[in-house]
């Protein structure tokens, strides 16, 4: 029962948030309510035992990323950007179609899920905690993507200050 | 750390839905924000519903491959913030502007 | 020497002779192009006949010459194969094409860019060597494809005339429709026969014993007629025909070469050389013979009224190919090859000598400005006499035995009709009439211009005359079987490759060939009494009983028929009291009249109607690609949705 | 399991050569650019190209000790050895072809080239892989590097629009793609590429067919959006025309290569079984891209945007390919993507050279009179045109005629027909590139042109070379890429 209630506040904080991020006028705001959503997304990755996910999302995503869409949102000019039309022609077309893919997603869920049979575990999850799980996961099994992913960071690390930086 | 029972209350597929909604509020996001940068963000929340996908999956398999997934995905989406945040610095940098529909001297 | 072994060198010596053209001919003389390139030519030429002497003295009549296995998968290899099929061809591309070298040395003389054209030439001659005597069908391709590319390189040589790049592309891309064709066609052949070669194609016909489609439409019928309809690209036959009137923009021994003797043939070639297939497919072989017969007096009417000598000449093949056609379509393979053979030899002639009169002309090319030539250029009003008399089907020359034979075959082919008699005499009744309205328009009268006329030098009439001898002569290679003298080789040569006549029904020969050289006669004193007669007299009534048929083609056809039903009678009336002479020429220019109608309005209207779409394509495109990345982001949801409505309402 | 068996052997890293030398090179590059002064620039250049070479040889010693590696995650076999040695070869052929564009933009070298390093490394990581995971960080290597690279000259304008309509609709249709991956792992339980399909292909445990074919149309989404196939196409002419000419060059070839080399893998191995539920719109996906690219094209007037209509429209011959889902239209695919490469990239090569500081040049009509002023180069371009176009003799052909008889072969009938059709209306607008070179008189833009520096000399002669040898000896290519298309073992 407990976990219904955690489940609806949470659920609740993801989609208000993410309903006022794409209405806020103000990038500030929008940015904000994007934090409370990925809050509650981060909520329900703990509902469902991902606790390093939940640490990840709090310290990465929010911690990091919005960070960064903050100081962006800062560094352009503010008042300029705020006075600007926020929604262009096509938003009615757009927000229709965004409807009917929804829909579409939903209508494929329900019609599947009914006859969702997903595959029994493989094996029984190793012993200890998520986290545990994780790294024991992350350094056998995935230990080259997770090296390849330090190459996509060398690149996003250069690409970026190349953007960033002045001409010589 | 002994299992939690699973929630019976809330049904599996409920995620899965409000992981649907979340992905299209997302797409509604990107198609009418005028703002690059809330457009942006728009993406951050599909990349949020699809983890949420994925960690609800890999729950019900009892698995954390799908965590490990989703630590990938935001791994990437922290790369393609900061490179992305890059690109619309330099664009505004020459234009003055963060309208998206104001970046259009290439059609047709 | 071997001969037979050393097919392979035939298309290399052009491609050599190209190859040093393109890359080192800027710096070499001119004089040493106008030996070089000919020559090359005349070694192939030799090479060819030395070959086919030894294949005629050969127990087998088949030689494969494989070089390199290029696609072993696909059973396509760099291979050559001689037999009297492509023996006839390499005769016909190397002996006319030395000649027309020769000639271009002449004609091309005081052109820019000659290193150029004869590199262009050479290149051409080398891919259509490959063409007739590539061993499979993906090679011939090769060929077919690098044809079309010279010819459009060939026919783009005067750059500096816009009409003549347009007139370049529009073959190229007519071409390619075919082209298409002639690929499913291919590719239907491999998933048949699993392989490319002509005789592992034939041998796994015949070995697999294929009931002929005649009742329903199959899938041997659909490769064949893909495959035609690859031909009628390139064969300029209907409703693929249109660019070849345009290609006359080109050089005159280009349109020689290219537009006459040659590379239009090759779809005649392409149908010849897979027989075996279209023999067991009827139902295409009707759609072969109508599509040739139709092409044959629908292009012959339109020749009725052109003015331009070389437009005049270019209809004419499209008819005479139409013929070749004809003939293939009612199985008569053998037939159809020896008009190509025979066609080669006049038309080429005819294409010569209209060079030699526009030379002479410094340029001019429209009839109505010559007249009385005949004093000023005896040569080339003697060799091109006697090739329109060939091609009229006067006896004893070289048309008139193969067009005989043709309408012979038609009449009685199991294949043939009756109707398709009537279409193919009717043809050859207009084909006199408008080659002798050509001669009677050029070199008879009195001048019409004050250009002074002069005889081309030894190098373009020496062709002529060569070209001349072949043109009355060939024919008697083989002739109707009631002639007295002489020989039946040409039959008998190509029945190694076709097989032996299969005896069909009683042919009345005497008749049909009488009732072949009374529509001749018919066509030849028609136009004499309307050209002959009118160019005679002064000047004066000549200009207006011009003006007269003009008017009334006006009349009819451009100002319409709402305004004045009286003149119409009027004119009706003139012509019936004028006489059935008039009243022929009147019918004739009517029938003409349609037809060149349909050339400009559905035709050039086809023109019209691709830049239209051109333009027409803008606009989606505009819609589509609006430069604002949320539209794009749109049309990727709409995308999206496509896909999942594909899965939610099924 | 003991650790032991977690640890990479040698054969392993091994696999994995290219990738770690591509890597090392880079990040070497970047150091010496920091440290080196101006004078060694060049040597970056040399460098880059060594390292691209020693890569090449790299993926041949791979091939050696081919197999799957570090825990399944790579597959190394001729499939993967064939598009590594590709996208490796469009990157020596880009260096060669970008080195006079950096010099005469002023742009910095060491930076450009090291982040075309990363790219291509990333794109040899999708060649290889066997894990949605690794398909996912390749991709994601290579669009980051090349989104930098489209917007390389940060003060130009088309530059900036280029790489920001690039990095937001490829973020967005990855997230498509993320979406189609967490359904495949949810319905599978794997996001492994064999595991997904010997579920898929145990009827007790076979998911949802409907779902399955979802998650299959969210990922085309994501490869359609980098092969630029329609509808997902509408990025591409921007893009690709704001980049600059050497970078267009290169995304036109590498990524899409790359990208086809993955979506290949994916819906043959993994989503073979369910070839049914994605063929149909595999099939109307290419009937549009085919029809979408060449009329789009016919009014251009910009070359390098008519040049990225006409990439769209190979996309669109080799999704025909695609839809064959047979070994000989993987076959086809394979040579056709390397013959598309050579003719791209000559072409764009001519584009970079033509166009002039800044890219003043680069209308159809600038090129009137090339054919006088620099024949030979003009002579290049039009190989390269005529190869586009499908003319004998040149791979273009090659690659349309295996194409179409792979797809008649799977009975794709009306996909050949109308395939063959686009191929004839495509004449029309390369013809009128060759049309304006030969058969215009010289105007502003070819009256005082230069001569052709020595590396893009080599780069249109390699590529012309290249073009013309696929076309004449097909067979070289063709036999590896036979023998290696068999994806499912």
């Amino acid at each position: 029962m407990l976990d219904a209630v955690f489940f609806y506040t949470f659920a609740l904080m993801t989609l208000t948030g993410a309903v006022l991020t794409i209405t806020r006028k103000s990038a500030v705001h929008s940015a904000i309510w994007l934090i409370v959503s990925l809050l509650g997304v981060a909520g329900l990755y703990l509902l469902q035992q991902a606790e390093f996910l939940f640490a990840v999302q709090i310290v990465l995503y929010i911690g990091g990323i919005m960070v960064l869409f903050l100081f962006v949102i800062m560094l352009v000019n503010l008042d300029e950007a705020a006075k600007q039309r926020q929604f262009n022609n096509q938003r009615w077309i757009a927000l229709g179609c965004a409807v009917i893919v929804g829909a579409e997603i939903l209508y494929v869920l329900a019609k599947g899920t009914a006859s969702l049979s997903l595959p029994a575990p493989a094996a029984a999850p190793a012993a200890g905690g998520n986290t545990e799980q994780i790294a024991v996961s992350l350094f056998r099994d995935y230990l080259l993507p997770f090296e390849a992913a330090s190459l996509l960071l060398l690149a996003a690390i250069v690409g970026s200050v190349i953007m960033a930086k002045r001409r010589a | 750390m002994p299992e939690l029972p699973l929630p019976t209350s809330v049904p599996l597929s409920w995620y899965l839905l409000l992981s649907a909604i979340l992905f299209a509020l997302g797409i509604a996001g990107f198609l009418y924000r005028r703002n690059i940068i809330t457009v942006f963000m728009s993406i951050e929340l599909m990349l949020n519903a699809v983890n949420l996908s994925f960690v609800t999956f890999s729950y019900k398999l009892k698995q954390v491959d799908g965590h490990i997934f989703s630590f990938f995905v935001m791994v990437v989406a922290a790369a393609e913030a900061a490179v992305g945040l890059a690109i619309i610095l330099t664009v505004f940098k020459n234009r003055r502007t963060l309208e998206v529909d104001e970046i259009d001297s290439m059609k047709y | 020497m071997n001969f037979l072994d050393s097919i392979w060198l035939i298309p290399l010596f052009p491609l050599v002779g190209a190859a040093v053209m393109l890359l080192f001919g800027r710096r070499l003389a001119n004089s040493v192009i106008r030996i070089l390139c000919p020559g090359t030519i005349f070694v192939s030429f030799i090479f060819s006949v030395g070959a086919v002497m030894q294949l005629a003295g050969s127990e087998h009549k088949v030689h494969e010459v494989i070089k390199y296995l290029w696609m072993p998968p696909l059973h396509a290899d760099w291979g050559f194969l001689l037999d009297p099929l492509s023996s006839v061809m390499i005769l016909v591309v190397t002996g006319i094409g030395f000649l027309i070298h020769v000639y271009a040395t002449g004609y091309m003389a005081h052109e820019g860019g000659f290193y150029r054209f004869f590199g262009y030439l050479n290149l051409f001659v080398f891919f259509m060597l490959t063409l007739v005597l590539a061993n499979n069908y993906l090679l011939l391709f090769v060929g077919w494809e690098g044809v079309g590319l010279c010819s459009y390189l060939l026919i783009g040589f005067y750059y500096h005339k816009k009409s003549a790049g347009d007139a370049g592309k529009k073959a190229f891309i007519v071409n390619r429709i075919g082209d298409a064709a002639f690929i499913v066609g291919m590719l239907l052949i491999f998933s048949i026969a699993g392989s490319l070669r002509f005789t592992e194609v034939n041998e796994f016909i015949e070995a697999h014993h294929f009931a002929a489609e005649t009742a329903a439409w199959g899938i041997l019928s659909t490769t064949a007629l893909m495959l035609f309809i690859g031909a009628t690209g390139k064969s300029a036959q209907f409703p693929l025909y249109v660019w070849l009137p345009d290609a006359m923009e080109g050089p005159t021994p280009v349109s020689a070469l290219i537009h006459a003797a040659t590379m239009v043939t090759a779809g005649v070639y392409m149908v010849c050389r897979s027989h075996v297939l279209f023999e067991l497919t009827p139902m295409t072989l009707q759609i072969v013979a109508t599509i040739g017969g139709f092409t044959a007096i629908f292009a012959a009417s339109i020749g009725l009224v052109q003015n331009d000598i070389k437009r005049v000449l270019a209809y004419s093949t499209v008819s005479q190919l139409g013929y070749m056609f004809l003939a293939a379509g009612v199985g008569a393979y053998w037939v159809a090859v020896f008009h190509l053979f025979t066609h080669a030899f006049f038309k080429a002639l005819l294409f010569l000598g209209a060079g030699s009169v526009i030379h002479g002309m410094n340029g001019e090319q429209d009839m109505r400005h010559m007249g009385g030539l005949k004093k000023y250029m005896p040569v080339t009003h003697w060799t091109m006499f006697i090739a329109t008399l060939a091609i009229s089907g006067i006896p004893g020359l070289a048309g008139f035995f193969s067009k005989d034979e043709i309408l012979a075959q038609v009449y009685g082919s199991a294949h043939g009709s009756k109707a398709l008699y009537v279409v193919g005499l009717t043809t050859a009744l207009m084909t006199s009439f408008y080659m002798w309205r050509l001669m009677y328009m050029t070199f008879y009268g009195t001048a019409r211009s004050h250009v002074h006329a002069h005889e081309s030098p030894l190098s373009m009439t020496g062709p002529l005359m060569v070209l001349a001898a072949g043109s009355a002569l060939v024919g008697w290679l083989s002739v109707p079987k009631f002639f007295p003298i002489g020989a039946h080789t040409f039959e008998h040569w190509l029945e190694h490759v076709f097989g032996s006549e299969k005896g069909g029904a009683e042919i009345p020969e005497v008749l049909l060939t009488s009732l072949s050289v009374a529509a001749a006669l018919l066509g030849i004193w028609i136009a004499s009494r309307i050209y002959l007669k009118v160019w005679e007299g002064p000047l004066y009534k000549a200009m207006l009983n011009k003006w007269y048929v003009d008017e009334i083609y006006d009349f009819l056809f451009v100002n319409g028929l709402a305004k004045g039903g009286g003149e119409v009678l009027g004119a009706f009336d003139r012509n019936v009291i004028n006489g059935g002479v008039d009243g022929a020429g009147w019918l004739a220019r009517m029938v003409s009249s349609v037809s060149i109608w349909w050339d400009t309005w559905i035709v050039d209207g086809a023109v019209r109607a691709t830049s239209f779409t051109v333009k027409l394509s803008g606009y989606p495109v505009r819609l589509l690609q609006t430069g604002h990345v949320q539209s794009y982001a749109l049309v990727f949801i709409v995308g999206v949705l496509a896909m999942f409505g594909f899965y939610v309402l099924r | 399991m003991p650790l032991a068996n977690f640890i990479p052997t040698a054969d392993d890293y091994l696999r994995y050569l290219p990738e770690i030398i591509l890597t090392v090179v880079g990040v070497v590059i970047m150091f010496l650019e920091a440290v080196g002064g101006e004078r060694r620039k060049p040597a970056l250049g040399w460098l880059a190209g060594a390292g691209l070479l020693a890569a090449i040889w790299g993926s041949v010693v791979a091939l050696g000790v081919g197999g799957t590696g570090f825990q399944n995650m790579v597959i190394v076999d001729g499939f993967a050895t064939f598009f590594r040695i590709l996208v490796l070869v469009i990157g020596l052929l880009t260096i060669v072809s970008s080195t006079q564009y950096l010099d005469r933009e002023k742009a910095n070298a060491g930076e450009f080239h090291a982040l075309l390093l990363f790219s291509i490394a990333g794109q040899c990581v999708m060649a290889s892989a066997n894990e949605l995971i690794m398909v996912f960080i390749g991709l994601e290597i290579s669009s980051i590097a090349s989104y930098i690279l489209a917007g390389y000259l940060r003060d130009d304008r088309r530059n900036n629009e280029s790489a920001l309509k690039y990095f937001l609709l490829g973020s967005f249709a990855t997230a498509f793609l993320l979406y189609g991956v967490a359904w495949v792992y949810g319905l599978t339980g794997s996001t492994n590429l064999a595991e997904v399909r010997r579920v898929l292909m145990t009827p007790e445990s076979a998911p949802n067919l409907v779902l399955m074919g979802t998650a299959a149309a969210l990922m085309f989404v994501g490869f359609a959006f980098k092969v630029s196939a329609a509808p997902f196409q509408v990025w591409a002419p921007d893009v690709y025309q704001g980049a600059p000419a050497p970078v267009s060059a290169f995304m036109s070839t590498g990524p899409k290569a790359a990208a086809f080399a993955v979506f290949l893998r994916v819906f043959i191995t993994a989503f073979g079984p369910i070839a049914t539920r994605w063929e149909p719109f595999v099939w109307g996906s290419a009937i549009a891209t085919m029809i979408v690219g060449n009329f789009a094209a016919l009014t251009q007037t910009n070359i390098k945007r008519l040049l990225a209509y006409s990439s769209i429209a190979h996309a669109g011959y080799v999704l025909v390919a695609v839809t064959a889902h047979s070994e000989i239209g993987t076959a086809a695919a394979m040579f056709y993507l390397a013959a598309y490469a050579f003719m791209q990239i000559g072409a764009f090569a001519v584009v970079t050279w033509f166009s002039r500081q800044g890219e003043k040049f680069v209308n159809v009509d600038d090129l009137a009179g090339l054919g006088e002023r620099q024949p030979m180069v003009a002579a290049m371009l039009t190989i390269f045109l005529l190869s586009l176009i499908g003319v004998p003799l040149t791979g273009g052909f090659f690659g349309k005629f295996y194409i179409f008889r792979a797809a008649l072969d799977s009975n794709l009938v009306w996909l050949t027909v109308i395939g063959l059709l686009n191929s004839a209306v495509a004449a029309y607008y390369y013809l009128r590139l060759i049309v304006v070179m030969y058969m215009k008189e010289p105007g502003a833009a070819t009256e005082n042109i230069g001569p052709v520096s020595a590396g893009l000399r080599v780069a249109i002669l390699g590529s012309a070379l290249a073009t013309l040898v696929l076309g004449i000896f097909p067979s070289l290519v063709l036999d590896f890429a036979g023998r290696s298309a068999a994806l499912v073992k």
